[in-house]
C-alpha cells in the first residue's frame, strides 16, 4: 500500500522535475510509429554522432550558466579552435595540434573570465555583451587566420587518423565521439557533484555574496567556469571538425544559441545556482531528436524552425510555471 | 578632403592618362565563404593587370549590408563596381543610384532579375540555374532507367540555393529521375548537411541512388554519411568545383562537381569594366561555361586553387 | 464603541497582523486626533513599521478595522491611500535612484501634472517650501541621505493629505535640517493636517507631539498627552519587561582577554576598540544605523579596512578577507539572511557544509558522506526541523534557517562567534534553543559578540554590554547592575555629548 | 570660472559616455586619412545604412529601459516585412498591407508581454525562442525565397528623397528617434518605464500599473520593429527570411554600448542613437580607409568589448570609492 503511494510520488516527482522526459517519450513514440526507422541501429548512432559537437559545448555551458552567467563567445571559440587545429596538423603533427586546439580553447575561456573580473562585470548581463564582442574577435581572428577559406582535415600531409578515429571510429559497440562524450559527461559530473570546484562553482551562481561571506574565492570560481566552457567549447570544436572531416572559419556559428537553448530547455535556469549536467543532456537530446524526428516525419525545414521554436517556447514557458 | 567625388565620379575626369590606377571595388556578398574569399583574392591579383586598384567590400552574408556596401563604394568613388549580390531584388535600388552617380556596375556571379538589367551594365558569371540544370543532367545522364534522389540544399533564402534548387528541379520535371526528398540547411554548414544526409539514409536505405548537395564543402559531410552507412554507390553531385570537390571527384567520393571559373569570371569582369571605361559596347549577359567535372575528364581540368 | 470622537481623523481597532514566525501586531487600537502630531515610539521590532505599511496599503492587516477620515478603510493599496489624503514616509526609503528628485516626487503621477515642466516646477516649490535647495533634476542616486529624507518629505506634501506618517524622517537628518523639518511640522499642524511621529529620538518626541503612543511587542503599552509622561517613564514603558522564562541562566564563565581589536575607523565608525574575554558574550547595543554591523564586518573582514589592529590571544592578526577570519576562529552570522547567508536553491546539508569545503576535500574531492553526517549532526543537535537535509533551505521556516546557518559555522569551532540579528523573525520556542547554543559555545571556551535590536535579548545574554551611537563606542555597561533606561540612553543619538 | 565649469561638466559626460567618446575619436581619426568619409553623401550614406537597425535600436530602448529585453525583433522585421510585401502582391493597398505588417509587431509584443511580463519568464530566452519562430514563420511565408514587391511605390517609401537629398527612411529614423525620445523624456508612460526599470517594487507602490506599462512597452517594441521591417523591405524591394540573422543580437549591443542598461532605468534614445551610430561609422570608414573585413570583424570585437569593460570599470570604481 506505502510502497505503491511512494511509487507514484517518485514517479510524479519525476516526471514534475523532468518534465522534459515526457517530451522526449512522446517525440520518441510518435517518431518510432511513423516511421519505424528511427529505432535501427544505424539512425540510433546518427543521433549519438549528431549529439557530439553540441552536448561538449552545451554541457561547459551548463557550468556558466549555473555560475549566474552567460557564454555567447563559444561560438566563436569553435571556429578559431577549428581553424587553428587543421592549421597546425601540417606544422606540428596531428597529436601536438589537438593539444593546441584544446589550450587555444582554454585560454579563450580564461580571457573571457580576465575580463570580466578585472572590469568587476559581474552581471549575467554584462557577461553577455563582453562575450558577444569576444565572439567576434575569435571569429574574427578565424578568419584571418585561414584566409576565409576551409581546409580539410585529409588535404593534410602528416598523418590525421587520430581524427578519423574521433569522428568516424569505434571501439566495440560504441563510436569514438560518443565514448568522448560519456568520458566527458562523467568527469564534469563528478566535478560538478563531488569536488571543492564543482561546489564553489555551483555556489557562485547560487549566492556570491554568502559564499564570500564563508571565506570562498570567487574570483577563481569565475575563471574556472570559464576555463570550462572554453575547453569543451574546443572539444565540442575537435568533435565537429573530426566529423565532417573540413574546418570552415565560421563553423561554430549558432553553437552559441543552441547550447543556450539545450541548457535551458533541460531545465538549468537562467538565475543560476540550480542544474546539472545530467538535465543538459537531456535538454540537448530534445533539441537533436526534434530535427532528427522532424526530418524523418518529412517535416518541411521551414515549419522545422516554426516547431522547434514554438516547442522551446513553451518547455521554458512551462518550466518557469512550475517552478512559480 | 581633397575635392574629389562628392557625388560619385562624375566630377573627376575619366581620361586615363594618369598613372594611378583606377579605383574599383568588388563587392563580396560574404566573405566567410570560401568562394568569395577566393573570388576576392583573384580580383586583387588580375586587377593590376588592367589599370585597376582593387578594393574589397564585404556584406557578410546580409542584403541590408550589402547595399551598404554599394553605397559606400561609391561614396569612395570608384570608377566601377563588381557585385555579389545576397538578394537580388534586394540590392537593385542601391545599384540604379550607383549608376546614377556614373559608376559601371557589373554583377558578379548573380544578375538581377528580367526586366531590371538595366540597372547595371554587364553581367558576368555562371547561371547558378544552370548549375542545378547541369547537375540535374548529370543524373539524367547516369540513371537513364530512372532513379532516387536526395537533394540537400543551401542556406534556406539564399539566392544561389535557390536558383540551384529551381534549376535542378525544373530539369527533372518529366524524367524519370524523382526527387524522393529534399532539406535545406540554416546555413552553409557541413556538420548539416551532413545531419541530413544521415537523416535521409536513415529514412530510405538503399532506395537512394543519388544526392545532389548544393555545395562541394557540404559534399565532404555527405560522404561523411554515406561512408559512415557503408554506402559507396550512392551517385553524389554537388556544385562548385573548389579544391574539396575536385580531390573528392578525383578520391571517387563524389561523382561530379558542377565547377564554375572564378578566375576566368573574374578576368571577364575586369576586363568589360576596362571596355566600357574606354567607351566601348560591351555584351550585357556573359555566361562563364560550366564545367561537368567528373572521374572521366579530371586530367583535363587545372586543380582549383580554392 | 459609538463614542467615536468627531474629530478623530484616523482610528485603528484592534489591527492584528502575523508574519512567518512573528506575531508583529496583537490587538492594535490607535485614534488618532485631526491636526494633533501624534508620537509613536517603541524599539526596534515593536511593530511601528508595520503598522503603518498595513495603514498605507503596503500590507494587509489580518483582522481589525481601520476607520480614515470617517470611512471605513478596506482593500487599500499605497496608491489608494495616498489618494484618499493619507500619506506615509517609509522608513526605508521609497525612492527609485536612477531617476531626478522632481520626477520622484511624482512618480506614477505624471499624466496629471500636464507635462514633465511642470513636475520640476512644482516639486522645485515644494521643496522650497520646506527649505531644501536640491535641484529637481538631480538623480537620487546624487543625493546624500538627508537630502533623500527631504525628497521623501516633499512627496508627502505633494499629495493633498490630511495624515502624514513620517517613519524615522529624522534619523539621517543634520541639525539645520532638522530644524527645518521642525517649522514644516508645526506648519502642517497649523493648517490642520495631522501626522503620526514615529522616532527614536525622544527630544523630538517631547518637543513637538501632543500625544505619545508606546508600543511593544506588537501591543499598545500605553497612550498618553506628551504632558502626562517623563522621559524615563516613556522608556521604562518602551524596553521594561519582566519575563522570566524567555531566557536560560545567564552563562558565567568569563576569562581571560581573546580577542582585542584596535582603532577601526571607516567614514562611518570612529576609533572603535574593545575587548572580548573567553567565555563572555559581548553585547552591541544601539538604534538602526548606528554601526554595530560595520564593526563585526569590519573585524570579519567584510569590508575593505585600513589601519586597525585585532589582536587574537596576544598575537597580531592580518585580516583581509573573510577566509582569514575564519582561519583565526572568527564566525559571523550576518544580519541579512537571504541575501547574506543562505544560498537558497541549495539543501539544508549544502548549506550548512558551506563554511567547511576545504575541511572536507581531499584531492579537491568533497567527501560527501562526512558533509551528510556533519548535516545530520546539526541537524539533530540544533533540532533543526526538515523533511530531510536534502531538502532545499528555501521550504524551512526562518529559525530554522537560522539554525542552518548557526551549524555552518559551528562546525568550524570559532573561538569568536560573532551573531548579528540571530534571533531576527524567530519565534519564541527557537529563540529559546538559540540562546542556550550560546551558553553552550561559551561555557566551551569561545566567545560570542552579540548584536540585537531586542534589549531584553541582549540585556539577559550578555555578560558585558557596548552601546554603540552614531558610530562610536558610547558606554559600557555591565547588565546586572544597570537599568535597560540607563543603557538606552546611551545608545539614543540625541543623548550625545558634543 | 563659468567657462572651466562647463568644461568639467563637457569632460564628465564624455567619460560617462564612452560610446560618445569613441565617436569623437572616429570622427577625428578620420581627419588624418584622405578618404571621401566627409562628404555629404557618404555622411548621408552612412545615416542611410545605420537607420534600420537606428529604428529597432529605438523599439527596444523601451523595452530594456522598463526592465526587459527583446530578442525578437530580428523576426518581427523580418515576417512584417513579408507581410506587407505579400499582401500588396495580391492587391491590397499598401496603407492596408503597412497597417497589416504594423499589426504583427502588435501581436508579437503582446506575446512577448504575455510571457515575460504576465508569466514572468526569463524574457531573454523567451524574446529569443520567438525570434526563432518568427524566422520560420518567415521561411514558410516565402518559401524561403526572397519575395519582390510588383507594387512600385513601395520602393520610394524608403528610397525616396527630400529635397533630392536625403532618403526617406532616414526622415523615418529621425522621426522614430524624436518619438522615442518624447515618449521616453515627456510621456507619462515613459517615465513610468524609467521608474519600473529603476526600482519595480517602489514603482508599484507608487501606483504605477508596472504590469500594462511594461507590457506596452514590449508591444511598441513591436511595432517599432516591425516598421523597420517595413522600411527594410521598401529599402531593399524585397522581403526574406535570412535579413535577420544576426539583427537581434547586434541591436541590443549597440543599444548597451551606448550606455542603455539592460539592468534597466538607465538610457533613453539619445543613448542608443550613439551607440548603434559607433557601428555604423566603424563600419563605414573602415571600409572608407580599406580596412580588411576580417579585420573589421576584429575592430569591432575589440570596440564592443573595450567600451562595455570600460563602462563596467567605471562602475566598479565607483561602487568601491562609496
Ligand atoms: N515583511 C516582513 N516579513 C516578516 N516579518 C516582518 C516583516 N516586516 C516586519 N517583520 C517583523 O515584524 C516585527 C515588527 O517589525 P517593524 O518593522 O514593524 O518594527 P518597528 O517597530 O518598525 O522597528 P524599527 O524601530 O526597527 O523600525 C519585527 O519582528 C519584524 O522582524
Ligand atoms: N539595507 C540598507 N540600505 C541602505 N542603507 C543601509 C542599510 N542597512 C544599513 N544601512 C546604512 O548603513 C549604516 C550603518 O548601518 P549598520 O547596519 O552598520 O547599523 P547597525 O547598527 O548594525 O543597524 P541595524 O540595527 O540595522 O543592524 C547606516 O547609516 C544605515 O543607514
Ligand atoms: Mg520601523
Ligand atoms: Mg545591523
Amino acid at each position: 500500500m506505502t510502497s505503491k503511494y511512494e511509487f507514484k510520488k517518485i514517479f510524479e516527482s519525476i516526471f514534475k522535475e523532468y518534465l522534459i522526459l515526457g517530451a522526449i517519450a512522446v517525440l520518441v513514440l510518435v517518431t518510432s510509429v511513423v516511421q519505424p526507422a528511427f529505432l535501427s541501429v544505424g539512425n540510433l548512432s546518427n543521433v549519438i554522432r549528431q549529439f557530439g559537437p553540441l552536448i561538449m559545448v552545451a554541457l561547459g555551458m551548463t557550468f556558466v550558466i549555473i555560475g549566474g552567467f552567460i557564454d555567447l563567445s563559444v561560438a566563436g571559440i569553435i571556429s578559431l579552435v577549428a581553424v587553428v587545429t587543421v592549421h597546425f596538423i601540417d606544422i606540428a603533427g596531428q597529436g601536438p595540434a589537438l593539444l593546441i586546439g584544446l589550450g587555444i580553447g582554454l585560454a579563450c575561456g580564461i580571457l573571457n573570465s580576465a575580463l570580466l573580473l578585472t572590469s568587476g562585470a559581474l552581471t549575467q548581463a554584462e557577461a553577455l555583451f563582453i562575450t558577444y564582442g569576444m565572439s567576434l574577435v575569435y571569429g574574427a581572428l578565424a578568419l584571418i587566420i585561414s584566409g576565409g577559406s576551409t581546409k580539410h582535415i585529409f588535404w593534410s600531409e602528416n598523418n590525421t587518423n587520430l581524427f578519423e578515429i574521433i569522428g568516424s571510429g569505434s571501439v566495440g559497440f560504441f563510436s569514438t565521439s560518443f565514448l568522448i562524450f560519456l568520458i566527458c559527461l562523467m568527469v564534469l559530473y563528478l566535478l560538478q557533484n563531488y569536488t571543492y570546484a564543482g561546489r564553489v562553482m555551483r555556489l557562485t551562481g547560487g549566492n556570491k555574496t554568502a559564499a564570500e561571506l564563508c571565506g570562498i574565492n570567487i574570483n577563481r570560481s569565475i575563471i574556472f567556469i570559464y576555463a570550462i566552457s572554453g575547453l569543451m567549447s574546443a572539444i565540442g570544436s575537435i568533435v565537429l571538425i573530426s566529423r565532417v572531416t573540413t574546418a570552415s572559419p565560421v563553423i561554430g556559428t549558432g553553437y552559441e544559441t543552441n547550447a543556450i537553448l539545450a541548457v535551458v530547455v533541460g531545465g538549468t535556469t537562467l538565475s543560476g545556482g540550480k542544474g546539472s549536467v545530467m538535465r543538459t543532456v537531456l535538454g540537448t537530446m530534445l533539441v537533436i531528436l526534434l530535427s532528427n524526428c522532424m526530418n524523418l516525419l518529412g517535416v518541411s525545414v521551414y515549419l522545422q524552425y516554426v516547431l522547434k521554436g514554438a516547442i522551446l517556447v513553451i518547455a521554458i514557458w512551462m518550466d518557469n510555471r512550475k517552478q512559480s | 578632403t581633397d575635392g574629389t567625388a562628392t557625388k560619385g565620379n562624375d566630377s573627376t575626369s575619366t581620361n586615363g592618362t594618369t598613372d594611378a590606377p583606377v579605383k574599383v571595388a568588388f563587392i563580396a556578398q560574404n566573405m566567410a565563404t570560401e568562394a568569395m574569399a577566393f573570388a576576392a583574392k583573384e580580383f586583387e591579383k588580375y586587377g593590376a593587370d588592367y589599370g585597376f586598384e582593387v578594393i574589397i567590400l564585404d556584406a557578410k552574408g546580409d542584403a541590408q549590408i550589402n547595399v551598404q556596401a554599394v553605397d559606400n563604394a561609391v561614396a569612395q568613388g570608384v570608377k566601377a563596381i563588381f557585385v555579389t549580390p545576397n538578394d537580388i531584388n534586394a540590392i537593385i535600388p542601391s545599384l540604379q543610384s550607383a549608376k546614377e552617380a556614373g559608376v559601371i556596375v557589373g554583377m558578379f556571379s548573380s544578375d538581377l532579375p528580367e526586366g531590371n538589367h538595366d540597372a547595371r551594365d554587364f553581367f558576368v558569371g555562371v547561371n547558378d540555374n544552370q548549375a542545378g540544370e547541369a547537375a540535374a543532367q548529370a543524373f539524367i545522364n547516369h540513371f537513364p532507367d530512372g532513379a532516387n534522389i536526395v537533394e540537400i540544399g543551401g542556406q534556406a533564402g539564399h539566392d544561389a540555393q535557390n536558383k540551384r534548387h529551381d534549376g535542378f528541379n525544373n530539369k527533372l520535371e518529366g524524367t524519370n529521375i524523382k526527387v524522393i526528398d529534399y532539406k535545406a540547411t540554416q546555413q552553409w554548414a557541413t556538420d548539416q548537411a551532413m545531419a541530413i544526409a544521415e537523416d535521409m539514409i536513415t529514412k530510405y536505405g538503399s532506395e537512394i541512388d543519388g544526392i545532389f548537395c548544393h555545395w562541394d564543402n557540404g559534399g565532404t559531410g555527405v560522404i561523411q554519411a554515406l561512408k559512415a552507412a557503408k554506402m559507396d554507390n550512392v551517385y553524389l553531385v554537388a556544385v562548385d568545383g573548389c579544391r574539396a570537390g575536385f580531390e573528392q571527384v578525383k578520391s571517387g567520393e563524389q561523382s561530379v562537381t558542377i565547377m564554375q571559373n572564378f578566375s576566368n569570371m573574374t578576368k571577364k569582369s575586369l576586363e568589360l569594366a576596362k571596355d566600357k571605361l574606354d567607351g566601348k559596347e560591351v555584351e550585357s549577359v556573359n555566361f562563364i561555361p560550366l564545367d561537368i567535372v567528373d572521374l572521366d575528364n579530371i586530367d583535363t581540368f587545372t586543380a582549383p586553387e580554392w | 464603541m459609538q463614542n467615536i470622537k468627531q474629530d478623530a481623523i484616523l482610528s485603528i481597532k484592534n489591527v492584528s497582523k502575523n508574519f512567518p514566525g512573528v506575531k508583529a501586531l496583537d490587538q492594535v487600537s490607535i485614534e488618532v486626533e485631526r491636526g494633533t502630531v501624534h508620537g509613536i515610539v517603541g524599539e526596534n521590532g515593536a511593530g511601528k513599521s508595520t503598522l503603518m505599511k498595513i495603514l498605507s496599503g503596503v500590507h494587509p492587516k489580518d483582522s481589525g478595522t481601520i476607520i480614515f477620515d470617517g470611512e471605513l478603510v478596506e482593500n487599500t493599496t499605497p496608491i489608494l491611500s495616498m489618494k484618499s489624503g493619507l500619506s506615509i514616509i517609509y522608513q526605508e526609503l521609497n525612492l527609485v535612484s536612477t531617476m531626478t528628485v522632481g520626477e520622484n516626487i511624482f512618480l506614477g503621477r505624471f499624466g496629471e501634472l500636464g507635462g514633465m515642466q511642470h513636475v520640476h516646477e512644482k516639486a522645485k516649490g515644494l521643496l522650497e517650501s520646506i527649505g531644501s535647495h536640491v535641484t529637481t533634476y538631480k538623480l537620487v542616486s546624487e543625493l546624500s541621505v538627508s537630502e533623500k529624507q527631504m525628497v521623501e518629505i516633499a512627496k508627502a506634501l505633494s499629495f493633498d493629505s490630511k495624515l502624514i506618517i513620517m517613519d524615522e524622517p529624522s534619523s539621517s537628518l543634520t541639525a539645520d535640517e532638522m530644524k527645518a523639518l521642525v517649522k514644516i511640522i508645526h506648519h502642517l499642524k497649523a493648517q490642520g493636517i495631522s501626522i503620526i511621529y514615529i522616532s527614536h529620538k525622544l527630544d523630538e518626541i517631547f518637543e513637538f507631539c501632543s500625544v505619545v503612543t508606546i508600543m511593544r511587542d506588537g501591543h499598545i503599552i500605553d497612550t498618553k498627552p506628551i504632558n502626562a509622561i517623563t522621559r524615563s517613564e516613556m522608556i521604562t514603558k518602551m524596553v521594561g519587561r519582566t519575563i522570566e522564562n524567555e531566557y536560560p541562566k545567564r552563562p558565567n564563565c568569563v576569562g581571560e582577554t581573546l580577542m582585542e581589536v584596535q582603532s577601526i575607523n571607516t567614514k562611518k565608525l570612529h576609533d572603535i576598540a574593545f575587548k572580548l574575554h573567553r567565555g563572555e558574550i559581548l553585547g552591541l547595543v544601539g538604534l538602526v544605523g548606528a554601526g554595530r554591523t560595520e564593526i563585526v564586518r569590519a573585524i570579519f573582514g567584510a569590508d575593505r579596512i585600513k589601519g586597525h589592529k585585532i589582536i587574537m590571544e596576544g598575537k597580531l592578526i592580518k585580516i583581509r578577507k573573510p577566509s582569514d577570519a575564519k582561519k583565526a576562529g572568527i564566525a559571523l552570522v550576518t544580519e541579512d539572511r537571504k541575501t547574506q547567508g543562505l544560498v537558497l536553491p541549495f539543501s539544508v546539508e549544502n548549506n550548512i557544509s558551506m563554511a567547511i569545503l576545504d575541511k572536507i576535500s581531499k584531492y579537491g574531492f568533497l567527501n560527501k558522506s562526512m558533509e551528510t553526517e556533519i548535516a545530520e549532526r546539526h541537524v539533530k543537535s540544533l533540532d533543526i526541523k526538515t523533511p530531510s537535509i536534502k531538502t532545499t533551505v528555501q521550504n524551512l521556516s526562518g529559525g530554522n534557517q537560522q539554525k542552518c546557518i548557526l551549524g555552518r559555522w559551528l562546525e568550524i569551532n570559532p573561538s569568536v562567534l560573532i551573531l548579528d540579528e540571530p534571533t531576527r523573525g524567530i519565534d519564541v520556542g527557537a529563540k529559546y534553543e538559540i540562546y542556550l547554543l550560546m551558553k553552550q559555545i561559551v561555557e566551551n571556551g569561545g566567545a560570542i559578540i552579540l548584536i540585537s535590536s531586542e534589549l531584553p535579548e541582549v540585556l539577559n545574554m550578555s555578560n558585558r554590554v557596548l552601546t554603540v551611537c552614531e558610530g562610536r563606542i558610547t558606554g559600557e555597561f555591565d547588565p546586572k547592575d544597570s537599568t535597560p533606561d540607563q543603557i538606552m540612553s546611551k545608545a539614543f543619538a540625541s543623548e550625545r555629548k558634543e | 570660472m563659468n567657462i572651466l565649469g562647463y568644461c568639467k561638466k563637457i569632460l564628465y559626460l564624455v567619460n560617462k559616455q564612452k560610446a560618445f567618446l569613441a565617436l569623437i575619436l572616429m570622427f577625428t581619426a578620420m581627419l588624418f586619412f584622405k578618404t571621401n568619409f566627409y562628404t555629404p553623401f557618404n555622411l548621408i550614406n552612412l545615416m542611410k545604412s545605420g537607420s534600420v537597425l537606428l529604428i529597432l535600436a529605438f523599439g527596444i530602448t523601451i523595452v530594456l529601459v522598463a526592465g526587459g529585453a527583446d530578442l525578437s525583433i530580428g523576426g518581427v522585421m523580418v515576417v512584417s516585412g513579408i507581410v506587407a510585401i505579400k499582401l500588396m502582391n495580391v492587391n491590397v493597398p499598401m496603407a492596408i498591407a503597412i497597417i497589416c505588417a504594423l499589426l504583427v509587431g502588435v501581436v508579437v509584443g503582446m506575446i512577448n508581454a504575455f510571457f515575460s511580463v504576465y508569466q514572468k519568464t526569463e524574457p531573454f530566452i523567451i524574446t529569443l525562442g520567438m525570434g526563432m519562430l518568427l524566422t520560420g514563420i518567415a521561411q514558410q511565408l516565402t518559401d524561403a525565397h526572397p519575395v519582390a514587391s510588383l507594387n512600385p511605390e513601395f520602393v520610394l517609401l524608403s528610397n525616396g528623397k527630400l529635397f533630392n537629398q536625403i532618403p526617406n527612411q532616414v526622415i523615418v529614423m529621425f522621426g522614430v528617434f524624436v518619438l522615442t525620445f518624447f515618449i521616453l523624456r515627456y510621456t507619462s508612460f515613459g517615465r513610468n518605464c524609467y521608474a519600473i526599470g529603476g526600482d519595480y517594487e517602489v514603482a508599484k507602490y507608487s501606483g504605477i500599473n508596472v504590469m500594462r506599462t511594461k507590457a506596452l512597452a514590449y508591444v511598441y517594441s513591436g511595432v517599432i520593429a516591425a516598421l523597420g521591417g517595413i522600411m527594410l523591405s521598401s529599402m531593399l524591394n524585397s522581403g526574406n527570411s535570412t535579413y535577420g540573422e544576426n539583427t537581434a543580437l547586434l541591436v541590443n549591443c549597440g543599444v548597451v554600448v551606448g550606455g542603455t542598461s539592460f539592468a534597466g532605468g538607465i538610457g533613453g534614445a539619445q543613448q542608443s542613437l550613439i551607440g548603434l551610430l559607433v557601428f555604423a561609422v566603424l563600419q563605414n570608414s573602415m571600409n572608407m580607409v580599406g580596412v580588411d573585413s576580417y579585420v573589421q570583424l576584429l575592430f569591432q570585437g575589440i570596440v564592443t568589448v573595450g567600451i562595455i569593460w570600460l563602462d563596467s570599470y567605471g562602475r566598479k570604481k565607483r561602487r568601491e570609492t562609496v
